[in-house]
């Protein structure tokens, strides 16, 4: 498998990077989205400016109630960070779920929301999770960030630079939930919940779904449902019928729409009540 | 040497050449390590080094030229294999800073300046290393083409967890296909190899 | 017993793989070697109005670019079909198609460049002109009428027909009969993906007017036939060399004759230097032989006590787009005559109509027919059972061929050489716990768990096969084995097996035979396959006919060698041959009770070299060759007993245990056996639960990648729980049987009847399979239970 | 691969049945098309462009338009050749009346061919649906804009 030929460049600065994308040209920092694309020639960048490079862009540190993630963290440092395992294991778990040890060693969390494929386990949780996505130009929720099949807010030449995190505060507890692709290991649907409870009713909720619609998207009426309720069997059943609502489900070999949409709610319950006992 | 030893080395010597039509990788040539990466002036070739298997080394390559090719057409160490196009085998996992990766899905400009080690530099002054030593014990391979990723797989996994249990190198071992041994005995073989490592430390 | 024969020796050939030594195709680099990359159709039916090749020629890099004429005018032959069915219509197949391209990877063009990247850049610069046809897929679907013709001359789309069984005793088991249980069944077409793509190199020696072709193929003595005799006839077979080193898996997909072993000989003379081309992975999805692919209607005749009295299949196979090698075999002479299985069943008849499609072509893939015809059995004996209300272990025994009728002779042609499936179900019972397992059953239903068991049992014939049999029934060769052993003067051992190992440790096992029947070290042998000049002849391993068939060459080549030394030490201890011990224990021969006056195997090896004193009439040296034709196969058994549950709210499988005993006759390294056990057994489990290869309508390869195309990986699986029972087969002096398919024929079946067993209370009988989460979480929504 | 949308357009029908048919519209609605021409009466040629994520593709396209049944509806085949592969299928288009309010249906079913088909499969339904989105959010855009009335 040979990519066809391109210009590549190396960005030692962020500034640097900014001011040598744009146009035909592709960033790149693990590679394991684009390099995949380019084997098969269903990429072509003329250019791919390299971002690796890039310190800034390096590491994982909390200040105060947010996680800060460096776009260029590996998924695998993301799923072994004690920072992130205490602050919000669930984030931690997602990483851990992303394609396999090899690819997490090289896939980074800025190129992965930057491609969003739709069937990527990053946005489904950074959803829920009311992450912030940090770029070269300003700060965007993350469930404005993503917008359609591999569509975002990101303009021309706009590098992702970071990933805000809120840690999981007290009363407060996330988990992940994911169907496998058997053959990709992509996700048919990944489905993240945060619960925050106050005594044994579920004050506020937010739901992240991943790989059902062709980007992800926030369950409102699910969390509606959710909130206020007893966080029992049937109030999470009922919240979790409704999470399909809220995205067009994708239809594929892996899984047809119909089963999509049930698939939504069987990972939907399973997150929210793996939240709600962290909580 | 006895002289039965002399001439039963030379038949068997002379048999291996024969037979063996496909001749095995060189060392890699030492060769003095570029600190970067530098464009050459034809606009297409990159000069890249990197310390392979303990030893430093360098090329020219087109910036599209993956990671595998270098290292097996460049270097000419062929132990790492080509198995799938699209990240899912790991035939070709390779160790790179300590972490396997796909060295079919990284470029071999990435890799400017890294620290590789391939299935050829994993055994030490002729002694098979424990994961190499576990699965010829353990019959961990028939055809044996996915083996030199499974072993750097199995690297990788111990390097990350000393002694894992069989769930987590089944979960561990998710990158990786095999075809011919539904896995069983690499699962045992990665699990014997954590033990004698753990016995020898 | 010897010293080796049925002990684990660890395998002398993975010092070279574990530490990155194979020698596959891939691997090899020669002086000023080119690179070849191929062309492939993006369609599935097209006619190709015109190729313009022009810019890919005056690409920088790029030696030279060649199309279908080019290869028939430069005297190509069409690609052969070596086992034909009587009246059968052969398709016309070229190795690069000159006119019309009749599946999704058909080859079209080849370049020859500096390197692969720039070969690769070059395809992009290839303008084809198509004319895109409609398209024809599904076995059955495509004699239709109406239906686009693959080949305009073969009308309906039919190759061949072709039936087998007393049709007149299957007719009166079904009016006789109590119950009659039916099912139509589709066994999907499979991919075989062995995890090294295929492989080609090619070097013309101009001076000697010389060719050595390198290829993945598990029979490269059949390839070189092939080319010199049909393919390639510029290159006589006495000049060319085919060399098969080590070869990553093949599971049936490398026995073919490929378009590439044509084009890059032919191509490495044109342009003068060697050339190699590697198959991408995507190149091996859509040129690699693929698998499977039936429907079958099928009914099963059954008297109210549980007997099972008749068998009716109507078959259809896909063929593909042309007939690959042995395609014809494979639904019809390899798999009817399985049909009855365990079991004593007096009225069989099955037919087959082979079909054409514009699909990839469908070829051997591991058990080759033989899983498509357990598969069918073994489901209408689960459903059988549960109509009549027996333990399908139960019903299974009620209809076991007793171990005291055999040889048994089935009605679909096949003398069963030995068995004792009572005491093979006894263990995989009681190895299973089955009694506590269906009580756990019980148990975990109560909850609410969808916990099924599944049975199976099985046979097959391997060991292919005796050469006028096989004749017969339609292979233009043998199917014997050569085999030679040189022992050099000092005593070691280099042995030459027609046999071709691609993962099943020939030198390993071949070396424990030797080792035995010589009394030497195990050390002290090699042993040498894969090179056409190197071993004078072979046939290759396919049809688990290595040790049955390979390894018997071996060892008359070894009864050649003993019978010698016994003959040189009489003459050298001045003793008779009748009193000559040959000690296979301990590498001496001596007189009859006076041990000391004794030689070694070396010193007489070397006094067979030294000739200074022979017997009279003895040519000096110490080598023989020997060929072994079988008398009939062998047949292996196995009894699987799975347990699955199936998680209700998703519709996934999950393998919670798994026990399997196989019967493969005396075992030579029970290591290696296992081995091909466990690997058999998750490659059917593949088939059961994820693999399919799947064609849209307009025939386009949808599952073209491993993206899309599931395989089992490791955390999909449990320990599987492996033993055996061992009947020696009479057939062979080794008395072992075939190992290496015996697993998926066996697996596939046990799986589906599990997770159908699981679904006992939602209406449902059979599940086609892979039974993917989808399909099951479809039958639990809708039939509620 | 089958699409079936459903668009409602703040138009008169009579008006959108106009505009479904004008050239020079289609140019502009259709995703990426870099030109539209016609070769006769009711068939056209495009040259356009699809990007969905990494994947670029540009094909020559032909445009059939049959059983032309104003102002409800007609027929229609494309068949493009691409660098990716090829891509070929066919539908119709209907147009009903709604409270004032047009209603587009579109139904399609069409296929894929070379590497986008044998990779791209869990992409190439959403992809569809992505550019038929967007061609129609162009088209309202342009009825908005008065353009063509």
């Amino acid at each position: 498998m040979q990519p066809s030929k391109f210009e590549y460049r190396k960005a030692s600065t962020l500034d640097e990077a900014v001011s040598l994308g744009g146009g035909e040209a592709d960033y790149l920092a693990g590679g394991h989205s684009l390099i995949p694309a380019m084997k098969l020639r269903l990429s072509e960048p003329s250019t791919l400016v390299d971002i690796s490079g890039i310190g800034d862009l390096k590491g994982i540190s909390r200040d105060g109630d947010t996680i800060k993630i460096g776009a260029l963290t590996t998924h695998s440092e993301v799923a072994s960070s004690g920072v992130v395992n205490d602050g919000c294991a669930a984030l931690a778990d997602a990483a851990g779920m992303i394609g396999d040890p090899q690819v997490r060693n090289r896939g980074t969390i800025g190129g992965n929301v930057a491609h969003a494929d739709p069937a990527s386990d990053y946005p489904g949780i950074l959803v829920a999770l009311g992450a912030t996505i940090v770029t070269t130009g300003r700060s965007t929720a993350a469930e404005d960030f993503f917008t359609g099949l591999f569509e975002t807010a990101l303009g021309e030449g706009e590098i992702v630079t970071e990933v805000q995190v809120p840690a999981t505060g007290d009363g407060t507890g996330a988990a992940y939930s994911k169907f496998f692709n058997p053959a990709s290991r992509y996700a048919v649907v990944g489905v993240g919940a945060v619960v925050t409870k106050s005594g044994g009713t579920c004050e506020s909720c937010r739901i992240g779904v991943t790989g059902a619609s062709d980007h992800a998207y926030r369950a409102t009426a699910a969390e509606e449902a959710l909130s206020g309720s007893d966080l029992g069997d049937e109030a999470i059943a009922a919240a979790a019928a409704k999470v399909a609502d809220g995205g067009e489900m994708m239809s594929d070999l892996s899984a047809s729409a119909q089963y999509r949409a049930h698939l939504c709610s069987v990972m939907a319950s399973r997150a929210i009540s793996e939240a709600a006992s962290r909580a | 040497m006895s002289l039965w030893e002399k001439i039963t080395n030379f038949l068997s010597s002379g048999y291996t050449e024969q037979a063996a039509a496909v001749p095995d990788a060189p060392e890699a040539e030492p060769e003095t390590s570029n600190d970067s990466l530098s464009r050459k002036e034809n606009g297409m070739s990159y000069t890249i080094s990197m310390t392979v298997n303990g030893t430093a080394c360098s090329g020219d390559v087109e910036a599209r030229t993956l990671l595998v090719d270098f290292v097996r057409d460049h270097l000419e160490l062929t132990g790492t294999n080509v198995g799938c196009d699209t990240s899912q085998c790991g035939s070709c996992t390779i160790i790179m800073d300590g972490k396997s990766v796909k060295s079919c899905t990284t470029l071999a400009v990435q890799a400017d300046g890294s620290d590789v080690t391939t299935i050829e530099g994993l055994a030490t002054n002729g002694d098979l290393h424990p994961l190499q030593q576990a699965f010829w014990d353990e019959h961990g391979l028939q055809c044996g083409f996915c083996t030199p990723g499974m072993i750097m797989a199995g690297v990788g996994i111990l390097n990350e967890n000393p002694d894992p249990s069989e769930e987590t190198i089944r979960h561990n071992l998710e990158g990786n296909i095999c075809r011919c041994t539904g896995y069983q005995n690499i699962v045992k073989a990665i699990q014997s190899a954590a033990q004698s490592t753990k016995g020898a430390a | 017993m010897g010293n080796y024969i049925g002990k684990n020796e660890k395998r002398v050939e993975d010092p070279r793989f574990i530490q990155g030594k194979g020698r596959y195709v891939a691997n090899l680099s020669l002086p000023d070697m080119a690179y070849v990359a191929i062309l492939r159709s993006p369609h599935a039916h097209a006619k190709i109005n015109s190729i313009n090749t022009d810019a890919a020629k005056a690409m920088d890099g790029v030696i030279d670019v060649f199309v279908g004429q080019d290869l028939i005018d430069g005297g190509v032959g069409q690609m052969p079909v070596i086992w034909q069915l009587p009246e059968n219509k052969v398709p016309v197949r070229w190795p690069l198609t000159p006119d019309k391209v009749r599946h999704v990877g058909d080859s079209v063009a080849a370049v020859v460049a500096e390197d692969a990247y720039i070969a690769r850049d070059a395809l992009d610069l290839i303008k084809v002109d198509y004319e895109i046809l409609p398209a024809t897929t599904g076995a059955e679907a495509t004699t239709g009428d109406g239906k686009p013709l693959v080949h305009d001359e073969i009308e309906n789309n039919i190759s061949y027909t072709w039936g087998l069984g007393d049709k007149d005793a299957c007719d009166k088991a079904f009016e006789e009969a109590d119950h009659v249980i039916e099912v139509d069944i589709e066994n999907q077409r499979l991919i075989p993906n062995a995890m090294e793509p295929r492989a080609c190199a090619a070097q013309w020696t101009a001076s000697t007017e010389e060719m050595t072709v390198w290829t993945t193929s598990q029979n490269p003595h059949i390839i070189r036939f092939g080319l010199s005799a049909v393919t390639l006839p510029e290159i006589p077979e006495h000049k060319l060399r085919v060399i098969s080193p080590d070869v990553g898996g093949g599971f049936g997909s490398k026995i073919f004759h490929y378009p590439e072993e044509i084009i890059l000989p032919w191509v490495a003379k044109r342009v003068n230097r060697p050339v190699k081309w590697v198959a991408t992975r995507s190149e091996s999805f859509m040129t690699d032989s693929q698998g499977r692919d039936h429907v079958q209607h099928c009914k099963m005749a059954v008297t109210k006590d549980g007997t099972i009295t008749g068998l009716h299949v109507e078959l259809y196979a896909d063929m593909g787009a042309y007939l690959s090698s042995i395609a014809p075999l494979i639904p019809t002479v390899i798999c009817i005559t399985l049909f009855s299985g365990l079991y004593k069943i007096p009225g069989i008849w099955g037919h087959t109509t082979g079909t054409l499609t514009n699909t990839v072509p469908v070829d051997a893939y591991r058990g080759a027919g033989r899983p498509e015809a357990s598969f069918l059995l073994e489901r209408l004996v689960d459903m059988a059972a549960k109509e009549l209300g027996m333990d399908p272990i139960e019903f299974r025994r009620k209809n076991f061929i007793p171990k005291d009728e055999f040889p048994y002779q089935t009605p679909v042609a096949f003398l069963y050489d030995s068995g004792d499936y009572h005491a093979m179900m006894d263990k995989a019972e009681e190895n299973a716990g089955y009694a506590e397992m269906r009580k756990n059953q019980e148990d975990a239903r109560k909850e609410g768990r969808l916990v099924g068991i599944g049975v199976c049992g099985a046979v097959e014939a391997s060991g292919y096969g005796p050469a006028a049999t096989v004749g017969a029934l339609g292979f233009y060769g043998g199917m014997w084995e050569h085999g030679a052993i040189r022992v050099h003067p000092t005593g070691r051992v280099t042995a030459f097996t027609g046999s071709h190992s691609h993962g099943q440790g020939h030198e390993t096992t071949f070396a424990q035979i030797i080792a035995d029947k010589l009394g030497i070290d195990v050390a002290d042998v090699d042993v040498v396959h894969g090179d056409t000049d190197l071993v004078t002849q072979g046939m290759g391993t396919y049809g688990s006919r290595s040790a049955a068939v390979g390894g018997e060459a071996l060892v008359n080549a070894a009864t050649e060698i003993r019978n010698k030394l016994v003959e040189l030490a009489a003459h050298l201890l001045e003793a008779s041959v009748d009193d000559i011990v040959y000690d296979d224990e301990n590498g001496k021969v001596y007189v009859k009770g006076v041990e000391d006056k004794a030689k070694t195997f070396g010193e007489l090896a070397f006094a067979a070299y030294s000739g200074h004193s022979l017997p009279e009439g003895m040519d000096p040296g110490l080598e023989e060759a020997a060929y072994y034709n079988p008398g009939n196969f062998t047949f292996p058994c196995s009894a699987h007993i799975v347990q699955v549950e199936v998680d209700k709210d998703t519709g996934e499988t999950t393998i919670q245990r798994y026990v399997a005993i196989e019967d493969c006759g005396n075992v030579i390294n029970p290591m290696i056996v296992e081995g091909q056990i466990l690997g058999g057994i998750v490659q059917g489990i593949g088939q059961a639960l994820f693999e399919h290869g799947i064609y849209d309508e307009s025939g386009q390869l949808v599952t073209g990648s491993m993206l899309d195309y599931t395989m089992p990986r490791a955390d999909n699986l449990p320990m599987i729980e492996s033993d055996r029972t061992e009947t020696p087969s009479p057939s062979n002096s080794l008395g072992v049987k075939g190992v290496g398919e015996m697993g998926t024929i066996s697996s596939t079946p046990a799986v589906v009847n599990a997770v159908v067993d699981a679904l006992t209370d939602y209406d449902v009988t059979h599940i086609d399979m892979p039974l993917t989460s989808e399909k099951i979480w479809n039958i639990i929504n809708s039939n509620g239970g | 691969m089958k699409l079936e949308r459903e668009y409602c357009i703040d138009q008169p029908i009579d008006l959108v049945w106009d505009s479904i048919l004008n050239p020079d519209l289609l140019a502009e609605i259709l995703p990426g098309c870099k030109s539209l021409t016609a070769l006769s009466d009711n068939h056209y040629k495009a040259e356009i462009e699809i990007k969905v994520g990494p994947v670029k593709g540009a094909y020559t396209s032909e445009l059939t338009i049959s059983d032309i049944r104003p102002p409800s509806g007609y027929h229609f085949e494309v068949r493009g050749i691409g660098t990716k592969g090829h891509m070929s299928g066919g539908g119709d288009i209907a147009l009903t009346e709604k409270d004032g309010l047009t209603v587009l249906s579109f139904c399609a079913e069409g296929n894929v061919s070379g590497i986008l088909a044998r990779v791209g499969q869990r992409l190439i339904e959403a992809a569809g649906k992505k550019l038929m989105d967007q061609g129609f959010n162009n088209f309202q855009e342009k009825m908005a804009e008065g353009a063509y009335a």
